[in-house]
């Protein structure tokens, strides 16, 4: 029915990307049309009927395309960021005049983000998820800053690490599998012998982009550094595109994998709380959002967690990751684009009114307060957890809402650090055209997150989250956060000072590991490392050499002169023909 | 036999003294002189050879042959060999073959 | 008039004779020599191009044999496996024609250049025609002398010091290949390349003796496969012009010596005699360690054309490594990568001609920048550079996606570990070059023309279009892999044929 | 037909006379059409002999043991075919290079036109100490050049074809008086020098080798080649016989450490003669002692003289190689390089001596192995002396320091020489190859590692030379300051027409192969090889 619809949605930004290099007219056109090369993968997302598998037998090693369920909910999410992004990212860029280069990037980054989505074998999606990363590293230093440019270095080598775990555990699993299809693929992995080694490749792999605790030290630095537009994309479509690759292609739901299941569960909590805390010692409201995503990666986590310990759980968790995906990443990038056009507000009271609500807004539904689209997300993420191993849910219960507390505070720290230090600037003087995205993007979050359930036919519904129970226990983490937020702003009133007495740098446990590598590592040498000796070389050196010394006449062979002599050869003439005679007769 | 194995030695003791003097004489003309009897050695064994081979009385005619051929063959090269000498004195001023002089 | 017999033949001379008749020019004769290297390396694709045709499409063979010695025949034989290296060098010859060109444009001896050049190309082909061990032999031997005037074509003193070296090592080599060669044929007769190798039946009497000789044989072809310990000649011979580079490093002399090994395993050999003899560990050890050493020596390199030599030398033994690994998937990865290191590392090359030529840039560390005023060349440097590093869609995935496999079908699966470290530290040598040319700061003031758009001073046509040419290749080599007639499915069948046979 | 091997003679023979008769320049002429002609002859001898197997004449209808036999089988027609062909290439060559030699203030060869003589022996230079008989007549040594140069063929090829003892002998004599003539053509102090040590050495190898002769009529009692090898001999005599002729022999082809006289011979006379004396008459001697050895001293020999003579090869392409890197000139490193690759014709007689099985195949195929490589050496060698004729009439110089960057001008010349010397290290494809194949295979085959490892290390050393020459000439700096004088394009087609030859023999080697089998030694042992 749909024929070739994947090619469209990836040729168009493709298209558009290579429309740039040609400069001139062409050029300006191409980033004219940059907000608009998302629509095809939006169309896609929307029907309520996944179209059925297409296979390009003829591309890479043999590839498909398709959406299911839970991709579908992943593609609306990214269509939609990037389609408003790009709008956003056409105003930003406005007076910069390096907005081709971004604008290519960008383009790029996108085609990645969306193959990787509509991609259904693993060697699709790889490729798509290393065109995505390799093509984001652009949009990280695109500022050129000294800080952009370490937070690109520490992107790149761990995007480079994540692709060799990936390779690793590609290898395997699809040899296990005898296919690259993402179905065959997940059975490839429990069939296989060292099925354990795949899933922690594939885990570490895509946690890397996902910013898994500990593979997460690039976040914090790459996510605030990027423009503001790609920040948004960054934090809340391409951290989904790790999440999606566990999703898709590990055993989950398929096996009981308590092992991995724990160890996950573990370290998505840690992220979740880490997160907060760090964030929390932010002043930089961008590395504080980027704590909260790493926050809030934990929390979906969490749920794969337990779809890898209890598979049973699985039909109900997935539908809760991808809601609660859905949420976040609109919402974070709701956020991230506020952040931006609080730089424009100058001192214009109703705009800077309009952002502090908008943003307010954002940041309670992130924060998973009643009614808004976090409080549903969370509903949704908790179905599953009650269905998880033993034990579990007993911890998770409070433990959860303990973190949604800490997403309250950094929420309220975040709207305190827009209020008194980023308002009042004008960066771009490009107001309108980056406020009336953030608008729809901030009008349209809550609708979509809404409706989605209800548009796929999800197994929530949408009032689950109004049942007094759940209206509760999405309530009083929020009242409990905001009245601590009421403590320390009574505090502050009180005696205006500090309130965060630490600050952890950005990339916390990265700066400890830098300090010791640069003492390990060697400084770079400015010369060529003296290499050892050549034998083959000094050979063929010494004899020409030889050949050059004896050129010049300064060396004789003695040798020769010897035995041009007369005597010396006659004597040989008569001692080798003696020999000979001797030798004849002697048989 | 013994009167062929005499003159087979007495041409083996001639060849083996040309060559003494070939190889320690260095005047060209006493190393010509040298191969010259060199020739004559081999010349004397091939007539004993013609003696020794004598069918119904009469000796082997080839050896003959051969010597006579020699011997022609000898005084041609001989002849060169002194021309050659001859213009080696004219360029040179020598009459000795100095062994500083072949190591160009 | 039997065209199986003959187009071998009119194969070779289509270079060879225009290698003859450019000898006898001028410098000055640009148009003639031109056009007979032009159109000798077009009747060559043409001609490489009917072949495919009739091998892939048709299942024909081509197949010429001339009598040499009173029991050794000449063999010059087209099947699958010789048409990847006859396709890859026929394509790359021609490309490389036009580059080379306009590289030397203006350069003295372009003679002696041309004439050389194109016998290099016939030698090379004729590895990848032949049909039997000597006639492998052969070329293989002429290749290594007819590339010596073209490493040395600079004449400087460095130049002839890397030339001696580069002879020394190809002729010692040559020497170890030689007696291996007459060694087995001494035991076994002839010896022709059959899938599956034809000589089993020794293995009773003479174990060791086939041991030893694989051992020659290999050693002697490693040379130019730059194997460690025998890579030295290869970053020395970075001398050269660039178009020599290229070619020695994508097709020419490094690519005989990994397809003679490919040749020795699969159809002297054969995988199954190999693995009986235990020769393929040592192999692929051998293989493995060149693939990190090389990595880790083009870390330390800061000249560009050194780095890229040593990222050859890694390279080049993913063939040396799938050929040593049991089972069709490493077979498709290792003849395969004949294919895709070959254009990949040409268009590498290809730029850094460039950069030298049009900005005499040989250091990486002066590369800064040099993307907004050569956006294309870099472009197609970027290309190379992300296949050689494996990142999809781009051809050099496809080699270590078979390669990855193989392993594991074969049950090595540290050689996984091999790939993954050689991937990481490709990115480490390469990523930043492109880092530095495209985001650096330039070094020279690159004049703005409108807000938008920096002056661009791109290289002529004639260096750049062969640089993209072949980045465009590699691409398409890995984004269509699964076509039916991209390399990868020229692979699949000689890896088909390798397994089927008994 | 059957009168072709007397003609093959016979010819060069009459056109030297006449060419002496003749005189001055027009003797040229003369020697161009012997040239031709023997070049015919020698293809059609070779023809007959493919087609018709071994050609035997008995002179004046004298039956053996008598009279005395012309003979050619297939090694005879192969060394009559490399001669003829080679010899043309000289020929050709030496017109235009004794026209190019450049006229010295008191050599004007238009002078010596004029007067119309110029063949005196005692028509001394006006510089020569000589100088005082006054004669106004001046020395052209192109004229005595081709009446000398067709005796020494004539003499190549009487050798060739003597199927007698002492004939060969004579054959051998006439070489070296030709030979030690045509190296003081020129007259120069150094090549009289050389020419006389020369001439001293090849009379002392020659003595000896007659005292063999003389041994073996001695014990057979007849002197022709056939009866002798049917006879079998084993006395006492012949053994002592197989000594003198071998040192003899060897002394006369030059092997290590009897190769003395070689360097100066045949550096110091002019290029063409250079190129005979190196590319064919060294393989007279060999020749000779091959013929000897493999059908004369078949029973007679052992393992100790073969192994001796090989290893005094192996010695002589170590040290001459090393010799031949240490050399200023070009010509006198090319000699060297003879001395090495005498050297590597010698390994062909312990590989296809009696080492261990009497009956094994391989030493048939060392034989042909190690004819071939003269075959390739005649070719290559020539050429590389032609082409150091080139440099030197071009250049005025031939020292190899000074060759820097010549490659440019002299083109073809070096691509010549570098193929000749590819043809030297035995590298494919060129005959060098064919032959180092089938004495590699042989030394494998019969289990004696040490000949593979000299043959194998000899390749590599000859490359060290042959391509230090090369490198020195590719240089990008020029190192000359003087205009080169033009060379005639004749010699520069001849120099590489030789190096094409022994390319192209090596790329088709099936038909000389089996000429050389037709009347081979070893007739058992060519059927095994058949398979």
């Amino acid at each position: 029915m749909m024929l070739y619809l994947w090619l469209l949605v990836l040729a168009t930004p493709l298209t558009v990307a290579f429309m740039i290099p040609f400069g001139g007219a062409i050029r300006r056109r191409a980033i004219d049309l940059m907000p608009f090369a998302a629509i095809p993968a939006l169309i896609m997302a929307l029907p309520r009927e996944q179209t059925a598998i297409e296979v390009a037998d003829w591309l890479l090693l043999g590839s498909s395309f398709g959406v299911d369920q839970t991709s579908q909910i992943f593609l609306l999410l990214t269509a939609t960021l990037w389609t408003v992004a790009g709008f956003y990212a056409r105003y930003y860029h406005a007076d910069d005049v390096e907005i081709h280069r971004f604008a290519f990037f960008f383009l790029l980054t996108m085609t990645g983000n969306l193959g990787l989505i509509v991609a259904m074998d693993i060697v699709t999606f790889y490729a798509s998820f290393a065109l995505m990363t390799f093509s984001a590293y652009g949009l990280v230093v695109h500022t050129r800053s000294a800080k952009a440019l370490r937070a690109g270095k520490v992107y790149i080598v761990m995007a480079v690490i994540g692709e060799g775990f990936l390779l690793t555990g590609m290898f395997m699993a699809a040899y296990s599998a005898g296919s690259t299809q993402a179905e065959f693929i997940r059975e490839g992995i429990l069939d296989s012998q060292r099925s354990n080694l795949i899933i922690g490749c594939l885990l570490a792999g895509f946690g890397i982009k996902a910013g898994a605790i500990p593979l997460h030290v690039w976040l914090p630095l790459a996510h605030p550094v990027a423009p503001t537009a790609a920040s948004a994309v960054l934090s809340g479509a391409m951290i989904k595109a790790g999440l999606l690759g566990w999703i898709t292609f590990l055993p989950i739901g398929e096996a009981a994998l308590p092992g991995w299941g724990t160890l996950l569960v573990v370290i998505s909590l840690i992220a979740a709380f880490s997160g907060v805390l760090i964030g929390l010692t932010q002043d930089d409201p961008k590395t504080l959002l980027a704590y909260s995503s790493i926050s809030q990666m934990g929390f979906i986590a969490t749920v794969v967690a337990v779809g890898l310990a209890e598979p049973r759980a699985w039909g109900v968790a997935a539908i809760g990751c991808a809601l609660y995906a859905l949420h976040h990443g609109l919402i974070k990038g709701a956020l991230f684009l506020g952040v931006g056009v609080a730089h424009e507000t100058g001192n214009d009271r109703n705009r800077q009114r309009l952002v502090l609500i908008g943003l307010t807004v954002v940041a309670i539904a992130l924060a998973g307060a009643p009614l808004t689209t976090g409080a549903m997300a969370k509903t949704a993420l908790k179905e599953g957890v009650y269905i998880g191993p033993e034990g579990w849910s007993v911890w998770l219960d409070w433990l959860l809402p303990v973190a949604a507390i800490g997403t309250t505070v950094l929420m309220g720290r975040f709207i305190w650090l827009i209020w008194r230090h980023e308002l009042g600037h004008v960066e771009h003087g490009q107001y309108r055209g980056m406020m009336i995205p953030w608008i729809i993007l901030v009008g349209l979050a809550f609708p979509i997150v809404w409706l989605a359930p209800v548009w796929f036919q999800l197994d929530v519904s949408p009032a689950v989250a109004f049942e007094p129970g759940n209206l509760w226990t999405s309530t009083w983490p929020v009242l409990i956060g905001g009245a601590i937020l009421g403590v320390i702003w009574w505090q502050i009133a009180r005696t205006p000072r500090e309130i965060t007495p630490i600050r952890i740098p950005a990339g916390d446990v990265l700066i400890p590991l830098e300090w010791a590598l640069a003492r390990i590592r060697p400084p770079e040498p400015d010369e060529v490392v003296p290499r050892p000796p050549d034998p083959v070389a000094a050979l063929s050196a010494s004899w020409y050499g030889l050949f050059a010394e004896s050129q010049q006449g300064s060396r004789t062979s003695r040798l020769a002169g010897w035995f041009v002599r007369w005597d010396v050869a006659g004597l040989l003439f008569l001692t080798i023909g003696m020999v000979l005679i001797l030798f004849m007769l002697w048989r | 036999m013994s009167e062929f194995l005499i003159y087979g030695l007495a041409a083996a003791a001639l060849f083996a003294i040309c060559l003494h003097g070939i190889i320690t004489r260095t005047h060209i003309l006493r190393k010509i002189l040298a191969l010259n009897m060199m020739g004559s050695a081999v010349f004397l064994l091939l007539i004993t050879i013609a003696e020794r081979n004598q069918v119904d009385g009469v000796a082997d005619p080839v050896p003959h042959a051969m010597v006579l051929t020699g011997i022609v063959v000898a005084v041609s090269a001989t002849a060169f060999a002194l021309a050659l000498a001859r213009r080696y004195h004219a360029q040179t001023g020598h009459t000795e073959l100095h062994d500083e002089d072949g190591s160009t | 008039m039997d065209w199986g017999f003959w187009l071998p033949q009119i194969m070779l001379f289509s270079s060879l004779i225009p290698a003859l008749v450019i000898f006898l020019l001028r410098d000055e004769q640009f148009w003639l020599r031109t056009s007979l290297n032009l159109g000798g390396s077009a009747v060559k694709l043409v001609l490489a191009g009917i072949m495919a045709w009739g091998v892939l499409a048709e299942g024909r063979t081509y197949e010429a044999s001339l009598p040499f010695l009173h029991n050794q025949e000449l063999v010059l034989r087209v099947e699958p496996l010789s048409l990847m290296l006859v396709g890859l060098s026929s394509v790359l010859w021609f490309i490389t024609t036009i580059y080379a060109i306009g590289y030397l444009e203006n350069s003295p001896n372009r003679t002696r250049f041309f004439g050389f050049f194109s016998l290099c190309v016939t030698a090379t082909i004729g590895i990848a025609m032949a049909g039997n061990l000597i006639t492998f032999l052969i070329f293989y031997e002429m290749l290594s002398v007819v590339t010596y005037p073209l490493v040395v074509h600079r004449g400087t003193p460095a130049a002839l010091a890397a030339g001696r070296t580069y002879l020394l090592y190809t002729l010692g080599g040559g020497v170890l290949l030689l007696l291996g060669v007459i060694w087995l044929q001494v035991l076994a007769g002839p010896v022709s390349f059959e899938s599956g190798g034809a000589i089993d039946f020794l293995v009773d009497d003479h174990r060791t003796e086939l041991i030893v000789i694989f051992g020659l044989l290999i050693a002697g072809l490693g040379v130019k496969a730059a194997i460690v310990p025998l890579h030295r000649w290869l970053p020395e011979a970075m001398i050269a012009p660039a178009p020599v580079s290229a070619l020695l490093h994508a097709v020419a002399v490094v690519k005989a010596g990994a397809y003679g090994i490919v040749r020795v395993v699969y159809d002297v050999y054969g995988l199954e005699l190999s693995d009986q003899l235990n020769v393929l560990l040592p192999l692929a050890l051998f293989a493995s360690f060149t693939i990190i050493y090389g990595s880790v020596r083009a870390l330390g390199e800061f000249d560009l054309k050194r780095r890229l030599a040593y990222s050859t030398v890694s390279q080049v033994s993913y063939i040396a490594l799938g050929t040593a690994l049991i089972g069709p998937a490493a077979t498709v990865g290792a003849t395969v990568h004949l294919i895709h290191q070959g254009i990949m590392k040409i268009t590498l090359f290809f730029c850094a001609g460039v950069f030298a030529e049009a900005r005499n840039i040989h250091d990486i560390r002066e590369m800064s920048g040099v993307g907004r005023s050569m956006p294309l060349t870099m472009s197609a440097f970027t290309l190379g550079a992300f296949g050689m590093i494996g990142v999809p869609p781009l051809a050099g995935f496809v080699s270590k996606w078979y390669l990855g496999l193989g392993s594991l079908e074969s049950n090595a699966p540290w050689v996984i570990v091999i790939l993954v470290a050689s991937s990481v530290m490709n990115a480490a040598y390469f990523l930043p070059i492109v880092y530095k040319g495209w985001f650096g700061e330039p070094h020279e003031e690159i004049e703005v023309v409108e807000a938008e758009r920096f002056q661009v001073a791109e290289a002529p046509w004639s260096l750049l279009g062969p640089a993209l040419a072949t980045a465009g290749i590699s691409l398409l080599a890995g984004l269509l892999a699964a076509w039916a007639y991209s390399p990868l499915s020229l692979a699949e069948i000689v890896a088909n044929q390798r397994m089927i046979s008994p | 037909m059957s009168l072709v091997g007397i003609w093959v003679i016979l010819i060069p023979l009459i056109c030297g006379l006449a060419a002496f008769a003749v005189g001055g320049r027009s003797s040229r002429v003369i020697g161009l059409i012997g040239a031709g002609l023997t070049f015919l002859l020698s293809g059609l001898l070779v023809l007959h002999v493919w087609q018709s197997g071994v050609w035997i004449y008995q002179l004046g209808g004298w039956d053996v043991p008598l009279g005395i036999s012309l003979r050619a089988d297939g090694l005879s027609a192969f060394l009559i075919g490399m001669t003829g062909a080679v010899g043309l290439g000289i020929s050709l060559y030496a017109v235009r290079y004794f026209e190019a030699l450049t006229p010295g203030p008191s050599q004007d060869p238009s002078a010596a036109l004029r007067t119309g003589s110029g063949r005196g022996e005692e028509s001394g230079a006006g510089d020569s100490p000589e100088a005082e008989r006054g004669g106004t007549e001046v020395w052209l040594p192109g004229a005595s050049y081709w009446p000398l140069w067709m005796l020494l063929w004539a003499s190549l090829n009487v050798l060739f074809l003597s199927n007698d003892i002492f004939n060969l002998y004579v054959g051998l004599e006439l070489l070296t008086l030709a030979s030690v003539a045509l190296i003081i053509l020129q007259r120069e102090q150094a090549a009289i020098v050389a020419g006389l040590r020369y001439l001293l050495a090849a009379f002392l190898g020659s003595m000896a080798y007659l005292l063999g002769v003389a041994l073996i009529y001695a014990d057979a009692g007849v002197l022709d080649l056939g009866l002798l090898a049917d006879a079998e001999l084993t006395g006492t005599a012949t053994q002592v016989a197989g000594g003198l002729m071998a040192v003899g022999l060897l002394l006369k082809a030059a092997l290590f450490p009897l190769h003395f006289w070689l360097p100066a011979a045949h550096s110091s006379a002019p290029a063409p003669v250079s190129a005979a004396l190196s590319a064919l008459v060294v393989k007279g001697a060999f020749y000779l002692l091959i013929r000897l050895w493999f059908e004369v001293f078949e029973s007679a020999g052992t393992v100790s003289v073969e192994q001796m003579i090989g290893g005094l090869g192996a010695v002589a392409i170590v040290v001459g190689s090393f010799q031949a890197i240490r050399q200023e000139r070009l010509k006198l490193m090319i000699a060297y390089s003879t001395v090495a690759q005498v050297g590597y014709l010698f390994i062909m007689i312990p590989l296809a001596g009696s080492f261990g099985d009497p009956e094994a195949s391989w030493r048939f195929e060392a034989w042909t192995g190690g004819l071939y490589h003269a075959l390739s050496h005649g070719f290559a060698k020539a050429s590389m002396f032609l082409a150091a004729g080139v440099l030197l009439s071009a250049l005025g110089h031939d020292r190899v320091w000074h060759l820097a960057g010549s490659a440019s001008r002299f083109p073809v010349i070096y691509l010549s020489f570098g193929i000749a010397g590819m043809s030297l290290m035995g590298l494919p494809p060129s005959a060098g190859f064919v032959g180092k194949w089938l004495m590699l295979r042989s030394a494998v085959e019969s289990g004696q590692w040490w000949w593979v490892v000299i043959l194998l290390v000899g390749g590599l050393l000859t490359a060290g030379y042959v391509a230090i020459v090369l490198s020195q000439a590719l240089q990008h700096d020029v190192d000359e300051h003087t205009e080169p004088h033009p060379v005639p394009k004749l010699m520069t087609v001849m120099v590489f027409a030789l190096a094409a030859m022994s390319l192209l023999l090596g790329l088709r080697a099936a038909e000389p192969l089996e000429l050389l089998e037709i009347g081979a030694p070893f007739q058992t042992l060519m059927s095994v090889v058949e398979d």
